[in-house]
């Protein structure tokens, strides 16, 4: 048997030593302390970040519809464009900048709802992977 | 002209093409360079880094290491070549070299604090569901009570912490209570689970299963999955995770933490071009990355690298493996420094068992080995044939049904059963640890004398608590090897490492309490009698649980070294290395007899990844004759160096759908000449027929011809003219043909005989015939 | 005719010629089966592995390891074919497939075992320098002292334990005593010097040196050196370890010990048919007995087999990585269960510190690293310039006289100095250790205040006796530096890896003892007053010892991975890992900076064995054509298919020395059919002119033919073509042939230009070519 | 400070305790004895076999030159058997078995002290290895 609270210690203390029984407890939880100031921040943190998302997934699965159809006309025409090949790519390119910010903004989160829908594509419809 | 070329996808369409024979614009010296080398062309673009494509495979296909490779040597040396032309490239050149140590210290820093961010979060999440600390809502149960300033607390409660029942003013040990907090269980694991899965659909599907047979075993041995490793992915995973766990699965977190340390590592590899735009060196990244998370998943760096060396390594087994240390051993630093797990020691679960174990006790672990082969080989078969079903039937359509029903069974059959209700975790540390004198929970119900303190700790038989504790575990073990059958393959983040853990611990204490018993009351037994002395227990319950717990996962993931590795090191003491050693050598050789291939493998076939597993020995007599295409007088597609026209290419690139075509000295002497890619081809001959090049011209793979010709000015291809295609004879035999492919990461190989050529041998070739020689239907195995 | 075949050398005498064209005498399935691979002939051996020849490769040849590979999956065949046959077969097929792991048990307990013998013979050997133990003549010091009963000893002595000076009847501490004692010291050293070194040359030469260089690395990647690993090796290397580390000498024993190891393995892989009698598959052997090796000599398991992949492994990183693990294990285990360490613990130096390091001590740790580094590079240049010296001059004609010099300087040298005069295993431990507060050497005379029990270790001032240490440990660094470039290199069986550290630790303990008294008096630095309470000590001077051994040895091996995890295990300790690598790494970068090779490449290179390091990146231009043989229109040797007459071969065998010749179609159309080797061209031949082939007869490489021949009938000699040599055109860039070279095993490959055979490249051109690069004197590096 | 015997039991251990001085030796020492007759049997091993090498080096020093004139012819004749190819040592194997058990011995023994002679050529003479 090694050195060890209980082994050690409890048998070589005198039988009149008060606090024997609280004595191995006390060694076992030494460094059982964190800095709470982390753990605030980070479950804080964590209850944002899936706030947003929960948000986002809500505002993507109700409003996003109404608001597709309206850009439905320009989406279909883009993402024929898209998958033409690259000298396509190119005459399309000033059509991309005409609306300003919004429009970019809104065409990145096309190409990244795209990406998404052939992901689901690939492992709900196809599954061919991730099974 | 610089313009354009940046924005055409590839950098050849800048090409001018004016009627005459070119070259492409570049410097002698270059491309001197770029020729000598034999590399497929690109030669301005490995010259201008900036105009480089950045998408250079298509999706779901397989990279070409030795392109990549020198695509790397060119660029390295094109940045020292310019080394004395100023400043600013003699930062540059330092910072290509330092970049990759510069990488990996990133990737660890982040993998790190992101595994510490996780695990915080997972292990406050998990206590939710029994309850909430009123005076800091974002502490759990844990460090609720040890804010308090009380010493003693009794069993599972200290003043603090509130459960749900008392939270709702109901009394805790009424049968109402009971049924209040069953119900809030219940409750919380349906939301997080439905939260967890309407995440993964909603924002990255890819986030779902465990990642580690996708992503570092295919991945890494160079198949490209766009998006796998993106940033979505890496944030639903990482916060699917902790959902996942919290609803109380039977999943673990540490198998998606690697896909999430990876995800980092391609991640940050974006920031350096030197990595980023080659997704051959990017490996070099990511095989580090994966060491990093494994790392943090359990606190066990030398295990990381082991992992990663043995399941992850492809190409570059060595070459990485110091980076790869640095990387693992950095994230652990980090995740340390953060200390999540709330003590002083680096690992995952704390063990100090105090006694030595006795040479005989090698029988009873051995035997926990033997059935943890046959657990593993049992659930892999499960497994596979629920997955499959899943795959192949009606039921893959429901998936949030699906994940819905599980998580609705395991929280109502959980919640009885004190050990299941626990977190997976905790109840592995509970099986790991010994009884001491002052734990209260039923397994250390020992009838000890606790009067004198002078003595040691003594014979301890076992109270009715033991037995009933041993009852539930049983329980527990057989709820949770069914439950995981059903959730690993769900489309949620979920791990395979705790599950199997937490089966073999289970078993392991229940085989360890027996033997205990044994010893204590049969103690004169000769293989007793010599190491126990009368009246002390030599049998440690715990040791058997740790023992089993590798036992299972041997047989599980057939892991060998690096898991023996990450045990010695989970449990933070060397002394049992013997032990977990000979349960995971017996586990791993009835798992291998039952079934031949570990879940992650098993999966892999399942879906049809082209992984060419690099540690398997094949033993059949195929000759490369018999593997290549076409076989069977079939014909075979070939561009002659000097005699096809532009249109005569096209309409064989319209025809067929190879990815490459051998090039040769004519149709008659078939003498292999090189190698071109379809891709560039078809992009050389989009943009001469921009340049209005006539369908008539010749194709010309030999060097510029002197003189002047008699129909149209002919088109000069021998820049994407692969030179040094690796070649084979006919005779080879497959054994050979296969370590070529793993060892010099092959694409294709090309067959000849007597130097003419026969066929080509692509990976997927290699890995149909292999499927073939099993007698299994190829139909059902598509490899994409 | 079979007794004549199993004497014959080769097994291909028992050939019959009988005037037509013949195929061997096989049963027609196992002729199919044979030339259905391509392996290069020997068919009927393959089929009767008791006739197949012993000696395969001539000495100081490189092996071949596909077609040794080739052959080990013929024998393996023919077993499982044969299993239907019988009871018997079924026996030897169960013992064919765990041969493999039966060897490496019986290597690991043999290695323990040598282990555990050297072990106390050394440590007893070198206490008898200063005394002896009348009592139990057999023990050392330390036994002897504790064997009796006396609960306290002061200082050195104990009364069981009679110095020489006190056995010859002198008083211990006077003048004369001393005298004595320095007297006897020299003459056992002496002594024992020259009983090793006559040993040595007496039985073994090859016994002489660290065998790391040579043996490890050379030998595992395919070199050939016969008798080296023999059992006169064995014998005579473990004997004479023991002498020179008795003796005093500055080197280590865990070199050997690896040495060692591989020669157990090598004798036991003998036994085994399948191992013994394949150079490839031995190998397979040998890896995981330099694993061993490592293992018992640090007693490091996990650290020996990353030592063995890391520094040994060529051509197999992965496929023997789980049974070199056991191999290691188990001689650790045996090793510990002989328990020559004297303690529970299973590692070399036991170090337990006590405090956590703070962030702040990175920077002197780095520092130490640099230190190692610079340090390093030094004692390489200085080593090989010693060594070089040597073996062009008149000195290394008197081997035994330099032993005996260098032997004399060092007793005569070390003995005045307390910490040199003690073995070096000791000093390390020692420096390794802190000092607790009932040390009584001058070490840690430390100004402490015993009165109160009732307080930690405070603030402890070094008193002059540190002072004094720390000069004395100053020269002990630089004498032992200076000593070991002579005795690294001498013909005596010399390790490094105790020299480096003891030269890494005297110097990491100054250092150490430096901070703490700094952090002692200025305890209000900010960078102290974090950390450091007041009245207590936070800088543990044994770590820095620790820290600065593994700087040291870092800077002389640069190894790093199987480093820091064998000193990780070393010194048992986890919390230490991110100080030890900080330094590994400092000391390899700057070591790197300063020289490009470690001691082993170095002492490889100035030996010119024919090795080429699985690690190092190339980065030239050359291309296949820059490298290959012939070059500038010397006429290449090549063999016709079906057009060279008996006569003919045999005069081209005569005038050239190359080791094989390719067979082509004719000598107009070169178009590679072959390869076929000189040894068995050579055989063929020779069988053939004694059965009386006239030497007009053609050889025949193609298949037989039909219809009668004009001329004598012709040699038919396809057996002994291997029709799947591995070719590559001549564009191939140097990176992929040498990357082919390394992880496909060649000795030579063939250079092809459209098919037509232009050249042959072999591994030592390659490394010509490397050299030439280098702008090296080439003639002074010959290859053999 | 984790918990060792110097800073956490001596601290605790009341002042009345007598073998307080006494307590960590112990505590170290404790593993500390190994089994001797192991000892015994392994140094007089050891012993036993570096006096059987060196005698039997002096008996190759000192009588071995005497005894080899007498065995010259032989010797002679066999090493050059032994170097022909292995058409020539078919026809020397019965050689071998005239002479008994002696006789093959010192065959044995030959080869062997030509393959030392060869390793010290190649270290001493050449210099080619190990150097």
């Amino acid at each position: 048997m090694l050195s060890n609270c209980d082994n050690v210690i409890l048998p070589e203390l005198p039988a009149n030593f008060s606090k024997s029984r609280e004595f191995c407890p006390l060694c076992e939880c030494k460094f059982e302390s964190r800095n709470t100031t982390t753990i605030k921040v980070v479950v804080i943190l964590i209850i944002c970040i899936i706030s947003v998302l929960v948000i986002y997934m809500t505002f993507l699965s109700c409003l996003d519809p109404i608001l597709n159809q309206r850009r439905a006309a320009a989406s279909a025409y883009q993402q024929q464009t898209d998958d033409e090949d690259d000298l396509g790519g190119r005459m399309a390119q000033p059509l991309y900048e005409q609306g300003g910010v919004l429009n970019r903004v809104g065409n990145r989160q096309d190409r990244w709802k795209r990406q998404v829908q052939e992901q689901r594509n690939n492992i709900y419809v196809r599954r061919t992977m991730l099974n | 002209r610089g313009a354009s070329r940046r924005r055409s996808e590839d950098g050849l369409a800048g090409m001018s093409t004016d009627g005459t024979v070119l070259e492409h614009a570049l410097p002698e010296s270059d491309r001197g360079l770029a020729q000598h080398h034999g590399v497929p062309g690109n030669a301005s673009v490995e010259m201008e880094p900036e105009g480089e494509p950045f998408g250079q495979y298509d999706d779901f296909h397989t990279i070409d290491w030795q392109r990549d490779l020198a695509r790397d040597r060119m660029r390295h040396r094109y940045i020292v070549k310019k080394r004395q032309t100023g400043f600013f490239d003699l930062v540059r050149q330092f910072h290509d070299a330092w970049s990759g140590w510069l990488c990996v210290l990133l990737v660890g820093i982040v993998a790190g604090g992101v595994a510490g961010v996780i695990d915080i979060g997972a292990r406050w999440m998990e206590d939710m569901r029994f309850g909430i600390c009123p005076e800091a809502f974002w502490l759990n149960k844990d460090q609720c009570c040890w804010s308090s300033n009380e010493t003693f607390f009794e069993g599972d409660n200290c003043s603090q912490w509130y459960s749900w029942p008392e939270v709702l003013g109901a009394q805790h040990d009424s049968a109402g209570g009971y049924v209040l907090a069953y119900l809030c269980y219940v409750v919380w694991a349906l939301l997080l689970g439905l939260l967890a899965v309407r995440l993964v659909r909603t924002f990255a599907p890819y986030a779902c299963g465990s990642g580690i047979p996708e992503q570092i075993k295919t991945i890494l041995s160079g198949f490209i999955i766009r998006g796998y490793l993106g940033k979505w992915t890496l944030l639903i995973k990482s916060v699917c995770m902790m959902l996942a766990v919290s609803a109380g699965l039977s999943l673990g977190k540490e198998g998606p933490l690697v896909h999430v340390a990876c995800c980092i590592g391609n991640i940050i590899a974006y920031m350096f071009p030197k990595y980023g735009r080659n997704e051959a060196k990017k490996r070099e990244i990511l095989s580090a990355s994966a060491a990093a998370g494994v790392s943090v998943a359990f606190g066990a760096p030398i295990g990381g690298v082991l992992f990663s060396l043995e399941e992850a390594s492809y190409y570059f087994p060595l070459k990485t493996l110091w980076r790869s240390f640095f990387c693992a051993l950095i994230s652990a630093f980090i995740l340390n420094s953060i200390n999540p797990f709330g003590n002083e020691h680096s690992v995952l679960f704390y063990v100090h068992h105090e006694r030595p174990w006795i040479f005989f006790e090698l029988l009873p672990f051995i035997f926990l080995g033997v059935l943890g082969g046959v657990i593993g080989a049992a659930f892999i078969r499960s497994n596979i044939f629920w997955c499959r079903f899943r795959k192949t039937s009606r039921l893959g359509q429901y998936p949030t049904t699906e994940v819905v029903a599980v998580t609705l069974a395991t929280a109502l059959l959980a919640f009885p059963n004190p050990y299941s209700r626990m977190p997976s975790s905790e109840l592995i540390n509970v099986l790991f640890n010994d009884c001491g004198p002052s734990e209260g929970i039923d397994l250390c119900d020992y009838k000890r004398n606790f009067s004198s303190m002078s003595q040691a700790i003594e014979t301890s038989e076992a109270g009715p608590g033991v037995y009933t504790a041993l009852w539930q575990l049983a329980i527990v073990f057989v709820f949770k090897f069914l439950v995981t059958i059903f959730t690993f393959g769900m489309k949620i983040p979920a791990g395979l490492f705790i599950p199997s853990m937490v089966l073999g611990a289970t078993m392991g204490r229940i085989v360890g309490v027996g033997m205990e018993q044994l010893a204590i009351n049969y103690p004169n037994w000769w293989v007793f009698s010599s190491e126990c002395t009368a009246g002390e227990n030599c049998i440690t319950s715990g040791l058997y649980a740790t023992v089993g717990a590798a036992a299972v996962l041997g047989g599980v993931t057939r892991m060998t070294v690096s898991l023996v590795v990450i045990m010695v090191e989970l449990t933070g003491s060397v002394s049992y290395i013997v032990p977990v050693m000979a349960a995971v050598m017996a586990a791993k050789w009835v798992g291998d007899a039952l079934g031949r291939e570990g879940i992650y493998d098993a999966h892999i076939y399942l879906n049809g990844y082209p992984f060419l597993d690099s540690k398997e020995e094949f033993d059949h007599t195929s000759l490369a004759a018999d593997v290549m295409e076409p076989r069977n007088n079939v014909p075979f597609s070939v561009i002659t160096q000097n005699s096809m026209t532009v249109s005569e290419v096209e309409s064989m690139l319209k025809e067929t759908e190879h990815n490459g075509f051998p090039v040769v000295v004519s149709k008659e002497s078939q003498y292999l000449v090189g190698f071109v890619l379809r891709r560039d081809l078809n992009l050389a001959l989009a943009g001469a027929r921009r340049d209005g090049v006539p369908g008539q011209s010749l194709c010309l793979f030999t060097a510029a011809p002197t003189g002047q010709w008699s129909g149209p000015p002919p088109l000069q291809l021998r820049r994407i003219l692969d030179l040094a295609p690796i070649t084979i004879t006919d005779q080879t035999p497959l054994e050979t043909v296969i370590d070529m492919f793993r060892k010099l990461g092959l694409r294709q190989t090309l067959v000849t005989h007597n130097g003419r050529l026969l066929g080509i041998i692509t990976k997927k070739d290699v890995l149909r015939h292999l499927k073939h020689l099993e007698v299994e239907d190829l139909e059902q195995v598509p490899f994409h």
